[in-house]
Formats: C-alpha cells, sequence, structure tokens
C-alpha cells in the first residue's frame, strides 16, 4: 500500500470510533457520523469538494454522422454516463463503511495517481476501510488481468480507473457480474461501460475544456487563429481536449480559426519542436495555444514562446500541477484548469462510503469546475504534485 | 566434479519450469488469494497473449534474429480485428489481420534478407512504421464492440464436444505415433503430461477454450519446428547459415518465413487479445511493454541471441513465470515499482550467469582433466 | 630472391578495390550530409522564406541537442559492436534525479553528483558487459528495469521539483537549459563540444584508436594485447556520462526529476546512430555522422510538421526514410565487398 | 580410359571482384584414384573445388560428370550428382547436435512429417564409425566436443552422404598424426571401393603417401597434371612456385648471445605445468610437440595472455612476468597467434591499420596516440615481407593466406620485440610465403632476437631451430640439441620414446 505513516495520526478520531462500538452504535450510524468535509487537501483546499451535476441536451439523432466540429458528433462521449440504463447492479449493503474492503484499480504510475492515492488513503483511513491497490501500468493488458485478480479478492467494492475508456467496457461487466460494486474513478467510460456501473466520479473534461475555451475566447478578443497540443494517443483526454474546446470555440468565438492540431506525447523536447514549427509556420497568424495537459506540454511551449521571442501567444491548459501553476504565476499562461487530485481519488472512495452507507448516488458525479488565473493562483498553491 | 555440473546444467536447461514452479510453492505458501483454482486460470488466461507470440518470436531467435516489432504488429492486428469485425464479422477480420500480420512479417524479412539490414535495426524501423499506422488506423482512440459473448465464449465457454474429442484424438495419436520409450524420462513426460492435460481438462474448468487455443497454437509451433525436418531447417540455419546453404536448405527462404511466422504469430495474438477483450487500445505502451515481457520471457526460457537455440515450450515457461510473478505482486499489493524491479532482477540474474558459465567456460576451455588431477595433488 | 617475382606477378591479379572515383569517395565521406542536404532543400522548397531562418535552425538544433548528446555517447558502445545501451532512459532520469535532490549541497557538486550516479549505471553495464561479456542488449535492458524499479520504490513515483527562488542553486540548474552563449543555446554548444571531444578521443587517443579494433574483431584485438575489458567498459561510461549531460539538461527543461524522464531515448538515439552511418557490427562509421543522423531526424521532423503532416504519419515517414537509409550505407559496405551492418 | 572418368571441368573460369581466381582449368578427374591438388596459397585450389560443390552459380566453362555435363549451381544440385566436399572452413553448425549435423538436410522422417529420433541416432552413429568416432555421443552439440573430432565429423557427415566423387580440401591442417593415418586409411578404402577421390595439401609428404596424380595450379592456372610416380618433390616445388628454390632453409649467420629468456616453474594448472627452460639472446627455440601438448597455452602464459597459476618470466636477470598481454608487449614480448583469422587479423581493416594494431599503446603518450611516431613501419613491414598487393590501404581480407600471414607477422615485426613467439608461422601457407617468412625469421634471430617456434611442420622445426624443447602432456620432457636434432630424433622425442633427448 501506498499510505504514508505521517497522516494515519490524523485519522484517530475515526480509529476511536470503531473502538467505541461497545457504545451500541451500529457501524452504519458511526459512518455516517465521521465528518470528512473538514479535512484539507496538501493544496489548502477542502479534499472533498461538492460534485457537480450538468444539463444534459439532447441526444442528436446519430452522434456520428455529424461532423467532429459539431458538438453533437461527441455527445455519446460526453454525456456518457447520465443516460444509462444500469444493468444487473448490487444492491448496497447500506450497513456502514467502516472496515469495509475495497480494491482500487489504478490506470498507472504517475505523479497525479501519487496525490490521487494520497486523497484515496486519507479517506480510506478515515473510515478504517481496509484497501489494496493494483497498479495498471497505463497497459490494458495488465489492467485486464488485475480486474480477474480483484474479483478473487472478493472485495465490497471495487474503485475502478481504467486505463481504457472504452476498452474497460467488458471488465466493468466481469466485475459486475461477480456481483461486486464498481465505482468508477478518474476517466469516464464510454457508453457500454457506463451501464455495469454504481456511480462514476472524476473531473469533467469536456465541461471544463468548454469552460476554459471561453476563457481562452475573452482573453484573445475573440478572434485570431489558435492551435491545440493534444494529449497522449489512446488516452480519453486525447479527445475531450481537443473537441470540447474546438465545438465550443466554433459558437462561441466563430471568427477565432483552429490552424493545427497535434500531440507531442507529452513529452517537453516534442512540445518544444512542434509549437516552434507551428510558431515559424503560422507566423504572427498563431495567436493562441490550448495545451491537453500542464506538465511537460507547459514546459516545452513555454520554452519556445521563449526562444521565437513570441510571449504574446495566450495560452491556456488543462491540469494544476506545479508546473502549470508557475506558468500562470508567471503569466505565461493564461489560465488552468482546476483538477484536484487528491479530491479525485477522495470523492471515488467517499462515494463508495456513501454507497456503503445506502445512500442514494448519482450516475455522474463531476469534481467542480473552476479555472486557475493569476488572480486566484495563490489560493491553490502548494501544487499537490 | 561431472555429476555436479551435470545437475547444474539441468537446472539451467530448465530454469524457466523451475521458476515456474518454485515461484508457485512460494505465492501458494505465501501471497493471500493466490492458491485458489479461479486464480490460476486467471493466470493461465493473461499468459496468452504473450505465449502466442513468443511462438514465433523465439523461431526467430532460434534463427539468430530479433523482432522488436512483435508488440505493434499484435496492437495494429488487433486493432483491425475490431475494427473490420462490424463489416465482416470475426472469422473474416481475424483472416484479414492474420493476413496483415503476415504482410507485416514478409516485411521484416526482406528487409532483413534482401537488404541485409540487421534485424534489430530493421524491425526498429518497422515498429516505428506500425506505431503510425496504428495511429493513423484508429484515429487515437480505443476500437471496440459491443457484442461481448466471443470474449466471454473465450474465457468461460465451454468447446462443443466434436472439438474436445478432436483435439483429444490428436494427443493420443501423436503419443501413439511417437512410440514414447518408456525407460527414458522424456519418454514417460509424452505418457504422463498429455494424460495429467486430458483429466485436467474434462475434470476441472482450469483451462478456458483461450487457453486451449493457446496450446493448440504452441503444440503447433512445437509440432513444426522440433519434429519436423522442415522445422530442424530453422536450428541449421540460426546456428550455422553456411552449413544450411551448403546442405540445400535455402537460408533466406528459412528467415523470411520465421519473420513471416512470427509477424502471424503476433496478430493471433493480438487478434485474440482483442476477442477477448472485443476492443483495442490505442495506447502504444501496450505494444512495448508485450514487448518486452516477451523478450524477457523468451530469454529466461533459455532462448539464446545467438541462434540454433531455443524451445517454445520453455518459452512458454518464461511467459508463465511472469505472470505468476506480476499475479503474486499483485496478491501482496505491492506496487508496480517492486514488479518491475523483481523482472529486472531475474533478467539481470539470468544473463549474468549466462554470461558467467561463457566466461568460466572460455577460461577454461582445453583444460585437461589428467593434467588437473596432478594440479590436485600438487597443491595439496 | 625466388619468391619476388611469384609476389609481383599475384599481385597484378588484384585490381585495386581501394580506387574509387571523387564523388564516390565524396559520397563516402559526407554520407548521411547528403541526405541532410536533400532535407534542406527540400525545407527550402516547402518553406522559401521561413525555413532557412537563424530562428528555424537554432528550433532544431534545440530540439535535437540531447538526442544529439545521448547518441554522442552511445555511439562509443556501438562502434565497440555491443549494439546497444538500453539503460540510456534510466541513466538519464536518474542523474537528473539525483541532481535535484542534491541541490541543496550547491549547484557544481550536485551537478557531479547527478553524474558520477548516472555513470554508475554505466560503470555496472561496462563491468558485467565488458569483463563477463553478457549480451549488451538483455543486460541493459535488465538495468533498465532495475533502475526504474528502484528510482520508483526511492521517490515513491513522486516528481522531484528543484527550488526555484532566484539565487538559488535549483534557480542555476533550472536555467541551464535556458542559458545562451552569444545568442546560441547552451546545449547546443555543449552538444557541439561534446562531438569534438568524442571525435578527438575516436581519432587522436589511444583508446578511440583500440576501440576500433575492439570493434572490428574482439578476439583479434585481445590477442594483440589490447585490454578489451577496460575499453568496453569505458565505452559504456562514455555512454552513461553523455546520458547523465542529457538527464541534467532534460531535468532542467523539465524543472523536476522523475524517473520516466528520457523515456524512448534508447530507440531514438540508436536510431539517429544508425541513420549516420555507423554499423551494429561495430567499427564502422564515425562520430560526425551521427551528428549527421541526429540533424536529419531534427529537420525531418521539422519539415514534415511544415508541411503538415501529423505525427501519426511522420511515424511511417521516419520508419521508411530510416530503413531506407540504412538499406543504402549496407549496399555502400556491400559494394565495396564489405560483410553487412 | 574414358569410362574411368568421373568427373571433368573443362575450360572452367571463375571471377571474383578483383581477381581471376580459376583461370581456364581444365582436368580430368578418375574413378578410383587420388588425384592430388597443388598449389600455393591463393593458387585457386578451394576455388575450382567449390565450383564443383555447387558454390559458384556464375563459372564459366563446363563441367562434366560421368560424361555428361551438369550445371553445377548449387550446393544441393552438386550433392545429387555424387559430389560430397569436406571444407577447408568447417561447415559444422556448433549449437545443435552431432547427428542433426551429419544428417543435415536428410533428417530421417516417419509417418511423411515426423522425424525419426531413434533412427536419427542410429544413422549418425553408422556415420560415425567411419571415421572411429563411434563412442562419441550423437546427441551431444558441436559446441561441447574438440576442433579434431569436429574435423572427423565432418568428414563423416560428408560421407553420409555416399557421394561418389569426394573432395577433401586441406583435411589434416586441425588433426593430430594417429587420425592423419588413420584418414589415409579410410582414403585408401575408399579408393579401393572405386571412388573418384581430390585432395588439396600443402604437405608434399602427404602427397606422396597417397595419391596417385597431382594437378598443380598457379594464379589460377593449371600448370600441369602427372602421375605421382613420375614427378620429383623439387619438381612439384618448383611447378608451384614458377621458379627452383636453391635450399629451404639458409645457414645461420649470427652469433647466438647469452641466457637472454628464462621461464621457470610456470604453471597453469591444467593446462602446462612447471614449464622451465631457458633461451638465449638470438637463439630460435623451437618447441616440439604432438598437436594438443599444450605449446600453445604455454606461449599464451608466457606473454600474459591466459593467467597463470605460479611461476616467473625472466628476462635479462629480471623479473617480468606479464599481468596480462599489453603488460607483455610493453616488456619485449610478441605472440604471434596460431589461428590468424579469428585471433590474429583484424579482417575488415586496412593492411595499415592491422600493421599498427599492435603499436598503439607504443605510439601514445598520456592516451593521446601519434600515428606519426610509429614513422614508416608500415611501408618497412610491406617492403620487407614482399606484402601483395604492397598497397597499405587495401582491406587484409582481401588477401591471400600467405600474405594475410605475412601481415600478422609484419605487425609483430612492427613492435620490435625481443622476444618473438611464432605459433604455426606457417600453416597454411604456400612455399613462396613461407620463404619469405622464414627468411624474415632468420635475419631476426641474427639480429638478436629470441625467437620461440612452436610449429607442427617438421622440417620448418628441424631447419629453423637451434635447439629443440620437447614438450608432451602439458610438460617439458627434455631437449634435444642441434647436433642431434633431425625429424626422426624429433618425432619419438614428442611421443614419449626417444632416448635422444638431453634432460634438461
Ligand atoms: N569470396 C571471395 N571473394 C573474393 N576473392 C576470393 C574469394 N574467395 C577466394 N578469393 C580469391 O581467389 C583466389 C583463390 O583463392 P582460393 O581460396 O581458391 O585459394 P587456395 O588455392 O585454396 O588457397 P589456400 O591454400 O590458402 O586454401 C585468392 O586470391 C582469393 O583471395
Ligand atoms: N588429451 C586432451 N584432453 C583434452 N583436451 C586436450 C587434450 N589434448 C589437447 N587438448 C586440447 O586441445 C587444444 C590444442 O592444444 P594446444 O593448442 O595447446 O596444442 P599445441 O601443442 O599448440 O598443438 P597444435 O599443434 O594443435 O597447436 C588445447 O585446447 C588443448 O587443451
Ligand atoms: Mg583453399
Ligand atoms: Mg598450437
Amino acid at each position: 500500500g501506498c499510505g504514508t505513516k505521517d497522516k494515519a495520526e490524523k485519522t484517530d478520531s475515526g480509529k476511536t470510533s470503531v473502538s467505541d462500538n461497545a457504545d451500541g452504535q451500529s457501524n452504519l450510524e458511526q459512518s455516517k457520523e465521521i465528518d470528512v468535509f473538514s479535512i484539507i487537501g496538501s493544496d489548502g483546499q477542502p479534499l472533498i469538494l461538492p460534485t457537480e451535476k450538468k444539463e444534459v441536451p439532447e441526444r442528436p439523432e446519430d452522434p456520428k454522422a455529424l461532423a467532429e466540429e459539431e458538438a453533437g458528433h461527441w455527445w455519446d462521449i460526453e454525456y456518457a454516463g447520465w443516460t444509462t440504463e444500469k444493468e444487473n447492479l448490487p444492491k448496497s449493503p447500506a450497513d456502514g463503511a467502516i472496515g469495509k474492503k475495497v480494491v482500487l484499480l489504478k490506470a498507472g504510475d504517475h505523479p497525479y495517481w501519487t496525490a490521487y492515492v494520497n486523497g484515496f488513503t486519507q479517506i480510506a483511513e478515515a473510515y478504517d476501510i481496509d484497501f489494496k491497490i493494483l497498479n495498471g501500468n497505463w497497459n490494458m493488458d495488465l489492467q485486464s488481468q488485475q480486474v480477474d485478480q480483484a474479483i478473487n479478492e472478493k472485495p465490497d467494492a471495487v474503485i475502478f480507473a481504467p486505463v481504457d475508456a472504452t476498452a474497460c467496457a467488458p471488465l466493468m461487466r466481469k466485475i459486475n457480474q461477480a456481483g461486486i460494486p464498481i465505482i468508477a474513478s478518474n476517466t469516464i467510460p464510454a457508453e457500454a461501460a457506463m451501464k455495469y456501473c454504481t456511480a462514476w466520479t472524476g473531473p469533467d473534461d469536456w465541461g471544463q475544456f468548454r469552460m476554459i475555451a471561453r476563457h481562452f475566447a475573452d482573453e484573445m478578443g475573440k478572434k485570431g487563429g489558435y492551435a491545440i497540443v493534444r494529449h497522449m494517443p489512446g488516452s480519453s483526454p486525447y479527445f475531450a481536449r481537443t473537441f470540447a474546446p474546438i465545438t465550443e470555440l466554433v459558437e462561441y468565438a466563430p471568427d477565432m480559426e483552429l490552424l493545427a492540431m497535434d500531440t507531442a506525447n507529452l513529452e517537453a523536447e516534442a512540445t518544444m519542436q512542434l509549437v516552434s514549427d507551428w510558431i515559424t509556420k503560422y507566423g504572427d497568424d498563431l495567436k493562441g495555444l490550448i495545451l491537453a495537459g500542464d506538465g511537460f506540454s507547459m514546459t516545452g511551449t513555454e520554452e519556445a514562446l521563449k526562444n521565437t521571442g513570441r510571449e504574446d501567444i495566450v495560452v491556456v491548459a488543462a491540469g494544476n500541477c506545479k508546473t502549470g501553476m508557475d506558468a500562470v504565476k508567471n503569466g505565461v499562461c493564461s489560465g488552468i484548469t482546476y483538477q484536484s487530485a487528491e479530491g479525485d481519488g477522495a470523492i471515488a472512495l467517499y462515494t463508495a462510503v456513501r454507497f456503503f452507507n445506502g445512500e442514494e448516488l448519482d450516475p455522474v458525479a463531476y469534481l467542480p469546475r473552476h479555472i486557475i488565473t493569476a488572480d486566484d493562483v495563490d489560493n491553490y498553491m502548494p501544487a499537490q504534485w | 566434479m561431472r555429476k555436479k555440473s551435470n545437475i547444474i546444467s539441468l537446472i539451467d536447461q530448465n530454469r524457466a519450469m523451475l521458476l515456474v514452479i518454485l515461484l508457485t510453492i512460494f505465492s501458494c505458501i505465501f501471497a493471500p488469494n493466490f492458491a485458489n483454482r479461479m486464480n490460476f486460470s486467471t493466470i493461465l488466461i493473461s499468459a496468452c497473449m504473450l505465449a502466442i507470440i513468443s511462438v514465433g518470436f523465439t523461431i526467430v531467435f532460434i534463427l539468430a534474429q530479433i523482432d522488436l516489432s512483435i508488440g505493434a504488429t499484435a496492437q495494429f492486428c488487433g486493432m483491425l480485428c475490431v475494427g473490420l469485425q462490424p463489416n465482416l464479422g470475426w472469422g473474416l477480420s481475424l483472416i484479414v489481420a492474420v493476413a496483415a500480420g503476415a504482410l507485416i512479417g514478409l516485411f521484416n524479412g526482406i528487409v532483413v534478407v534482401k537488404f541485409r539490414i540487421h534485424s534489430f535495426i530493421a524491425t526498429i524501423g518497422t515498429m516505428t512504421i506500425i506505431r503510425g499506422i496504428l495511429h493513423l488506423y484508429s484515429d487515437g482512440g480505443t476500437k471496440s464492440i459491443d457484442d461481448y459473448s466471443l470474449g466471454e465464449f473465450l474465457e468461460t465457454g465451454q468447446f462443443p464436444i466434436w472439438f474436445i474429442i478432436i483435439v483429444i484424438a490428436a494427443i493420443v495419436a501423436f503419443v501413439v505415433l511417437s512410440k514414447p520409450d518408456i525407460k527414458t524420462i522424456n519418454g514417460i513426460a509424452t505418457l504422463v503430461v498429455p494424460t495429467v492435460f486430458i483429466v485436467l481438462w474434462l475434470t476441472t474448468k482450469l483451462f478456458s477454450p483461450i487457453v486451449i487455443i493457446t496450446f493448440i497454437i504452441i503444440s503447433v509451433g512445437i509440432f513444426i519446428v522440433d519434429h519436423t525436418r522442415f522445422g530442424k531447417g530453422f536450428y541449421v540455419v540460426g546456428g550455422n547459415a553456411e552449413t544450411a546453404w551448403l546442405a540445400g536448405i535455402n537460408k533466406d527462404l528459412y528467415i523470411i518465413l520465421g519473420f513471416v511466422i512470427c509477424g502471424i504469430t503476433a496478430s493471433l495474438a493480438g487478434s485474440i487479445f482483442a476477442m477477448r477483450l472485443s476492443s483495442m487500445t490505442a495506447r502504444f505502451i501496450f505494444a512495448q511493454k508485450a514487448l518486452m515481457t516477451a523478450l524477457a520471457a523468451v530469454i529466461i526460457g533459455g532462448t539464446q541471441l545467438t541462434g540454433g537455440k531455443g524451445s517454445i515450450l520453455k518459452s512458454y515457461f518464461g511467459v508463465l513465470m511472469f505472470q505468476i510473478l506480476f499475479n503474486m505482486i499483485g496478491c501482496f499489493g505491492l506496487g508496480f515499482e517492486i514488479q518491475i524491479f523483481i523482472n529486472g532482477l531475474i533478467l539481470a540474474v539470468v544473463v549474468f550467469y549466462e554470461a558467467y558459465t561463457n566466461y568460466k567456460h572460455d577460461l577454461l576451455k582445453g583444460q585437461r582433466p589428467e593434467l588437473l588431477k596432478e594440479a590436485q595433488s600438487m597443491r595439496l | 630472391m625466388p619468391a619476388k617475382d611469384n609476389t609481383a606477378l599475384s599481385g597484378s591479379r588484384f585490381s585495386n578495390v581501394d580506387n574509387k572515383s571523387g564523388i564516390s569517395k565524396l559520397f563516402d565521406k559526407a554520407g548521411v550530409y547528403v541526405i541532410a542536404l536533400c532535407l534542406v532543400i527540400l525545407g527550402i522548397i516547402v518553406s522559401p522564406t521561413k525555413f532557412l531562418t537563424p530562428d528555424n535552425l537554432l528550433n532544431i538544433l534545440r530540439a535535437v541537442g540531447m538526442l544529439g548528446i545521448t547518441a554522442c555517447g552511445l555511439s562509443f558502445v556501438i562502434y565497440s559492436s555491443q549494439m546497444a545501451d538500453m539503460s540510456v532512459p534510466s541513466a538519464m532520469a536518474f542523474s537528473g534525479i539525483i541532481t535535484v535532490q542534491f541541490l541543496h549541497l550547491g549547484f557544481v557538486p550536485a551537478i557531479i553528483l547527478g553524474i558520477i550516479f548516472g555513470m554508475l549505471i554505466g560503470l555496472v553495464n561496462g563491468i558485467v558487459v565488458g569483463y563477463f561479456r553478457a549480451n549488451a542488449i538483455l543486460w541493459t535492458l535488465a538495468m533498465q528495469f532495475g533502475m526504474e524499479g528502484i528510482m520508483r520504490y526511492v521517490w515513491s513515483g513522486n516528481q522531484l521539483y528543484p527550488d526555484l527562488e532566484p539565487g538559488t542553486s535549483g534557480a542555476a540548474f533550472v536555467n541551464i537549459f535556458r542559458l545562451e552563449v552569444f545568442g546560441i543555446p547552451f546545449l547546443i554548444i555543449v552538444m557541439i563540444v561534446l562531438y569534438i571531444i568524442a571525435d578527438i578521443i575516436m581519432k587522436k587517443t589511444k583508446f578511440g584508436n583500440q576501440l576500433k579494433l575492439v570493434g572490428s574483431a574482439i578476439d583479434a584485438a585481445k590477442c594483440t594485447g589490447i585490454n578489451v575489458r577496460k575499453t568496453v567498459l569505458y565505452a559504456f561510461l562514455i555512454s552513461s556520462f553523455t546520458a547523465s549531460i542529457a538527464g541534467i539538461f532534460i531535468t532542467s527543461m523539465n524543472k523536476l526529476g522523475v524517473y520516466y524522464l528520457g523515456e524512448g531515448y534508447d530507440f531514438k538515439s540508436v536510431t539517429a546512430i544508425v541513420i549516420g552511418g555507423m554499423a551494429l557490427s561495430g567499427g564502422r562509421g564515425n562520430i560526425w555522422g551521427v551528428l549527421g543522423g541526429v540533424l536529419v531526424m531534427g529537420l525531418l521532423n521539422n519539415i514534415l510538421t511544415f508541411i503538415g503532416i501529423p505525427t501519426a504519419v511522420q511515424n511511417v515517414f521516419i520508419g521508411l526514410v530510416f530503413i531506407a537509409v540504412v538499406a543504402l550505407h549496407t549496399y555502400k559496405l556491400r559494394k565495396v565487398g564489405k560483410d553487412y551492418a | 580410359m574414358a569410362d574411368k572418368v568421373a568427373l571433368e571441368v573443362k575450360n572452367v573460369s571463375k571471377r571474383f571482384p578483383g581477381t581471376l581466381a580459376v583461370d581456364n582449368v581444365s582436368v580430368k578427374f578418375n574413378r578410383g584414384e587420388v588425384h592430388a591438388l597443388m598449389g600455393e596459397n591463393g593458387a585457386g585450389k578451394s576455388t575450382l573445388m567449390k565450383m564443383i560443390a555447387g558454390s559458384y552459380n556464375d563459372y564459366t566453362g563446363d563441367i562434366l560428370i560421368n560424361g555428361e555435363k551438369k550445371l553445377l549451381y548449387s550446393p544441393s544440385i552438386s550433392k545429387k550428382n555424387g559430389i560430397g566436399m569436406i571444407y577447408q572452413e568447417l561447415s559444422l553448425a556448433r549449437p545443435i547436435s552431432i547427428a542433426e549435423n551429419i544428417l543435415v538436410g536428410r533428417l530421417p522422417v516417419k509417418y511423411k512429417i515426423i522425424t525419426d529420433k531413434a533412427k536419427m541416432i542410429e544413422e549418425a552413429k553408422e556415420c560415425l564409425e567411419t571415421v572411429r568416432l563411434e563412442h562419441l555421443d550423437p546427441e551431444k552439440n558441436i559446441s561441447e566436443i574438440s576442433q579434431h573430432q569436429a574435423q572427423l565429423v565432418e568428414i563423416a557427415k560428408v560421407m553420409g552422404n555416399k557421394p561418389s566423387i569426394l573432395v577433401f580440401d586441406e583435411p589434416t591442417s586441425a588433426l593430430s598424426r594417429e587420425e592423419v593415418e588413420m584418414l589415409f586409411d579410410i582414403i585408401n578404402d575408399l579408393k579401393r571401393k572405386g571412388m573418384a577421390i581430390i585432395y588439396i595439401s600443402h604437405h608434399i609428404s602427404e602427397i606422396y603417401r597417397i595419391a596417385d596424380k597431382v594437378t598443380v595450379m598457379r594464379d589460377g592456372k593449371k600448370i600441369e597434371t602427372r602421375n605421382i610416380t613420375d614427378v620429383k618433390s623439387e619438381e612439384l616445388v618448383q611447378m608451384m612456385v614458377g621458379k627452383t628454390i636453391d635450399k629451404f632453409y639458409s645457414k645461420r649467420k649470427g652469433k647466438i648471445g647469452k641466457t637472454y629468456l628464462e621461464v621457470k616453474d610456470l604453471t597453469r594448472y591444467g593446462f602446462v605445468h612447471n614449464i622451465s627452460f631457458k633461451a638465449k639472446k638470438g637463439e630460435i627455440l623451437g618447441f616440439m610437440g604432438l598437436s594438443g601438448a599444450g605449446r600453445t597455452e604455454l606461449a599464451r602464459c608466457i606473454v600474459g595472455i591466459d593467467p597463470i597459476d605460479k611461476g616467473t618470466v625472466m628476462k635479462d636477470g629480471v623479473d617480468v612476468t606479464p599481468k596480462n598481454y599489453d603488460d607483455g608487449i610493453s616488456k619485449g614480448f610478441a605472440y604471434l597467434s596460431e589461428d590468424r583469422k579469428s585471433q590474429g587479423l583484424f579482417l575488415r581493416l586496412t593492411n595499415e591499420e592491422n600493421i599498427l594494431s599492435a603499436l598503439i599503446p607504443m605510439c601514445s603518450s598520456k592516451g593521446i596516440y601519434k600515428k606519426r611516431n610509429a614513422g614508416d613501419v608500415v611501408t618497412e613491414q610491406i617492403e620487407k615481407l614482399k606484402i601483395s598487393p604492397p598497397n597499405p590501404h587495401v582491406g587484409v581480407g582481401s588477401l591471400s593466406g600467405g600474405n594475410q600471414q605475412k601481415v600478422l607477422l609484419g605487425k609483430w615485426l612492427a613492435t620490435k620485440p625481443d622476444i618473438l613467439i611464432l605459433d604455426e608461422p606457417t600453416r597454411g601457407v604456400d612455399v613462396g610465403a613461407k620463404q619469405v617468412i622464414h627468411d624474415v625469421v632468420t635475419e631476426l634471430a641474427n639480429k638478436g632476437t629470441t625467437v620461440l617456434l612452436m610449429t607442427s611442420d617438421l622440417p620448418e622445426l628441424v631447419g629453423l631451430s637451434d635447439r629443440v624443447c620437447v614438450i608432451r602432456g602439458g610438460h617439458i620432457i627434455g631437449e634435444i640439441s642441434k647436433e642431434k636434432l633431425t625429424e626422426e630424433s624429433a618425432l619419438l622425442a614428442a611421443n614419449g620414446e626417444g632416448s635422444v633427448f638431453d634432460a634438461c
């Protein structure tokens, strides 16, 4: 496990309540009493944030028939889970969360995920939940094995952060058929997979990027050419963080022109080369950049802008790692999305807790959206990762 | 002296199998939730993809070549198989995918043989190309279909009775025809192993259809490579290309064929994996990890890069060993860092051991026993 | 002397194989630069006004600077016929992490420590491959796995951030990558200097000349009184040295140290080296060819982006160009009757 | 007469880039005869034979088998036509078993496809019996058996194909004396059975023992075919070289000085034990021993290539026991290894690079290599050794065997050693090159270099050495002075039988 020792003391309250069992309080009552909302994350924000819902527009007849620039084309992905008819969902035991056993299938290793596990652990300790973490290492093959292993552990619930949003469907189905409730987390699974999970929590990639696209357009005065540095192929942000802004800007700022989009596999050198090449190629036509990641992509972009003396280009990016926050602070970047990694992990387990407590769950619960700008960046420091 | 070295060489030759046994025993005792039928079945299923890949991979190794594009081929062909399924159905799309794999192998083979490029280099090139094509074909997204019936059948289904009868008949026929000599260990193994297998297959649910299919592919590979005159040619070509040429064996053809077989098994592996999960990811790490694990497994199985040596069965045990290791680490709840470290450690020990024995052998090559005896008396 | 006419006679039976015409000699010498030149011309055609600007050329160089540095050292390993060093990524990440970790000791000590720790990997590789003749690819691969595991474990998969307050050694460290001398990035200067040193080592030193012999025929080298083991060990040390330097640059660039920095630099470097005309069989090619290979990779990427070809298709192009160039090199070798790469 | 001809080559030629290796050669080979083929290195013998064996598909001219014209464009076609060839360089696959090597391409199968292992071993055993290796386990790998056993396996393999025309290309160079005798028995046997045998060798004595006819080639051309009874050995040499050679071993002129090299109690367990001897300045000290007696190991221990367990090496009264070979070279030793292809030369590099290869440490100061310091050693050696072509920039791999050997010698002469150890300096080298090498070595000794000569060529040993140490089973068992040194005495001593040797 990745549980850190120094955090263990914090959860004394949780522990004592377990030993107080003699008072005749049931597990359920006890677990309902535990207050996790007061826990503060390492960035000074509450660990558990109120989740959001969103308005779901009418589904187009045949989304795939629409052009990629139309929001409708992406309906199935963007609004996955809202209208899904669930299948064979296990009923909540409604007997409290304390002492339950949970398996976390995390997607892979990344500093984001270290922070995620931190948040997760804090909640687990608060409820004295026994957990095991299986790390998929971004490899679908490995995760498919781990799913079997997770079932084999016979946990009370599985927190499932899929490596692949679409390919996880048969895996979730398998867990579901074994009668184990699933709380999906982080990457939103495709519609086919949503059938099998009790709930999903995580960042609203589409929503956030629509939000930041508007911010971006405002910064640019709703005109000029822009380009997008995409996420890693095969990941769901590869689409979300590209087409959310594109479709949004088509409507919100039709004068803006998409000049180019390409991936640099989230490598700083590759991003630097890509952005430099774009700047040389498009010259002054290029007025803004949207980055699907704020770590290495940001570093590379920053370098490219400095080298070419184009600090005037408006940059917005996703995530809130230290690099990105620093960029906002330095004025290189005009805004990044707020996505608490610890909160992501915490909310996933907290949702499981609510399930154990027998509470009604939303099928989809987004982390709150927010754009961090130079004005409020200090509130979010230090960065979680 | 001699006896001791014999035992060591016996251990060395069967190290993959021994590692499998040792790891299993260790995990059964110490790892929570390890020792149950369901988990064993999980391990066997998870070994399938790499096991099939390493059939062709081993053949390429025997030919003293290497194919770094197997992971990419598996991924691309799996993607193709899923991508075409809605239009063609599983059968046809599998055929197309395998044909694509064969084509990739053919390309590799031709580049290696005709352009005379070292296969390590040539297949780095192919890997890059396939990565591009993969991205183009998938558009960077996962391909999947919503019909899981095939995947379910592969994992938990039952074969129709006629199929079971055919397979058992084939096994029996092979055992009878090979007339095992019961006096040797090998002969006994030829009788016992199939019997145990058939009994386990019929009485337990240990072997899912996908495992049986893997076994069949492995068996066909072993049969061709080790039991036919044609297959023995791979060893000759890998052992000494000149010998092969002088014996009238078409070395170029064998190398090309080796790569084609490797492409075919890689694509089969990818396709079967894709069928099992009804989808294929576009993350390239899938290909990279498949390549690296297969490489390590084949080496641990005792196949050497220098060619002329290798066994598909031992490669399978190498793959199995890694799957048990991964599973065990999961059971202990240890992180991936431990997994990759142990992975490296085992590979390092094996590579070092091999180098060290060669080193010792070189140092003592030509040592005369009668003089050694004398030396012992001198030192006393 | 009775045998004299005999020698003369058989001498006449040999036509001089080494007699080459001027053009083919030029191609022999220039090698990959011919391809680089073709790419430059293509670039000018694609974008007449923007391609040949100093800014763009500097961008290309900057983008391949770290690749150039790793390839420079790795080519010593390949030159010694040891195929490849797959542990380059871990040496890069390791030196970076160690440097960041020890920045509190001061800027210079941290860098030195980073390089030393990175070179430890090369030391182990060199001992095992050089002294026990382990297969280089497999051993370095095992090393890569092992080091990755260790780095993940020790730093629990976290990113290590240097302190960026102005005036601290952290700020100085982060500035390494951003430093410019007379408008030329420090990275490029380091790269060029490394290539000059490498060239001197290969051509002018005892080690370099013996390395060529080791690469050409390892057993014969041993029976020529060359300390083969030490030579191979040095080759791996050099490889890990440049990898460490590249690691420091990449860490400085990213402003953080983490175990996966440097991923992909193993194959990328091999690709550049082989494009540059260095054969895997060892003892062939030269260090300037490697630089040429690095430039070709940078140019190719730049031009393809200019044309507007997405990364995916770029991969296909790079792969094809790679195979074609290597085929050309081997064809050239075969034509002069030497064995192939 | 005509129906006795099993194989005829008519006006055949074969060109390599830069060389016309076989130039319009016509020979007839008869059934029931051993036909020897002689000629200097690079005369084209092997090339002619490879042509017959189907190694080349671009030769010109006709090859007739039993009077029928055949196009032998691949080894399998030749094999089908009954031609078997034992190659100069072994053509066995080392990682696979003896049985599979012997039966390569014709593994026995049952039920049409499955290989029949029992039959395979049986057949392999049969083949091994023909070369008296029946005790060998056919399932062992080639890498596990010794060099001469491998050579015999190679012969067994070819004979297993039941050829009617059999070519031996220098089969004895890796065999011991007893094995050579056995091989001759086998050849005589085959001859009686009516097989046509072609036998290539540089050993004139061998030719006289078994050949019926001899064809001499020079520079790719056929010189003459004669009955062996009609030709004297001097004549043969003359035909091979193209000129008369007055005398092979010139008289030594130099004065032998004081004791210079002293080896004391040198031991490497299991290889050589308690070796002690002294050599004087300017002396050529021969080492006599049967194949495998341990001469090579001794040489490698003296110069420091192999580690030693105990003992010292003194030069001029100073302990110079080398730690490793680079140390040995810097202390004035040089060792010309017996296997020039794998341990001596850098076949991919040029003459110049080869000759300078051992000089690098000497021309370096503080790690910087200054080629200038070497001066014109390269041209000097090329001239002195008459290396052909005399171009320093030509690849050494394209040279003939004799010239390669000269380059190898040149590499060591360039280091100006005080003590030069020659291990089989003329193995597989033609008469002309041999002459040059002998002259150079003699001159070197005359100038004061101590030479240790280890050779299996008895006339060479007797002709060149001033004194001979006899080595047997890793021990020095005695020494023979110049006066008592004859081929017979040396051979007897090496067999441990003679009474001629003086104990040291
Ligand atoms: N594959 C080849 N490529 C180029 N030249 C070759 C090749 N093989 C042989 N030669 C040349 O052809 C000539 C004849 O060589 P061949 O091997 O037939 O000589 P040989 O008489 O067998 O000599 P030896 O006694 O050394 O075996 C030599 O000059 C040799 O360098
Ligand atoms: N009786 C034996 N048992 C095992 N190995 C042997 C035996 N005789 C010789 N050898 C090995 O055969 C090889 C040839 O021996 P070595 O080269 O020392 O002999 P040599 O006297 O130099 O003979 P050559 O004339 O073949 O050069 C050595 O590796 C030696 O150890
Ligand atoms: Mg020959
Ligand atoms: Mg010898």
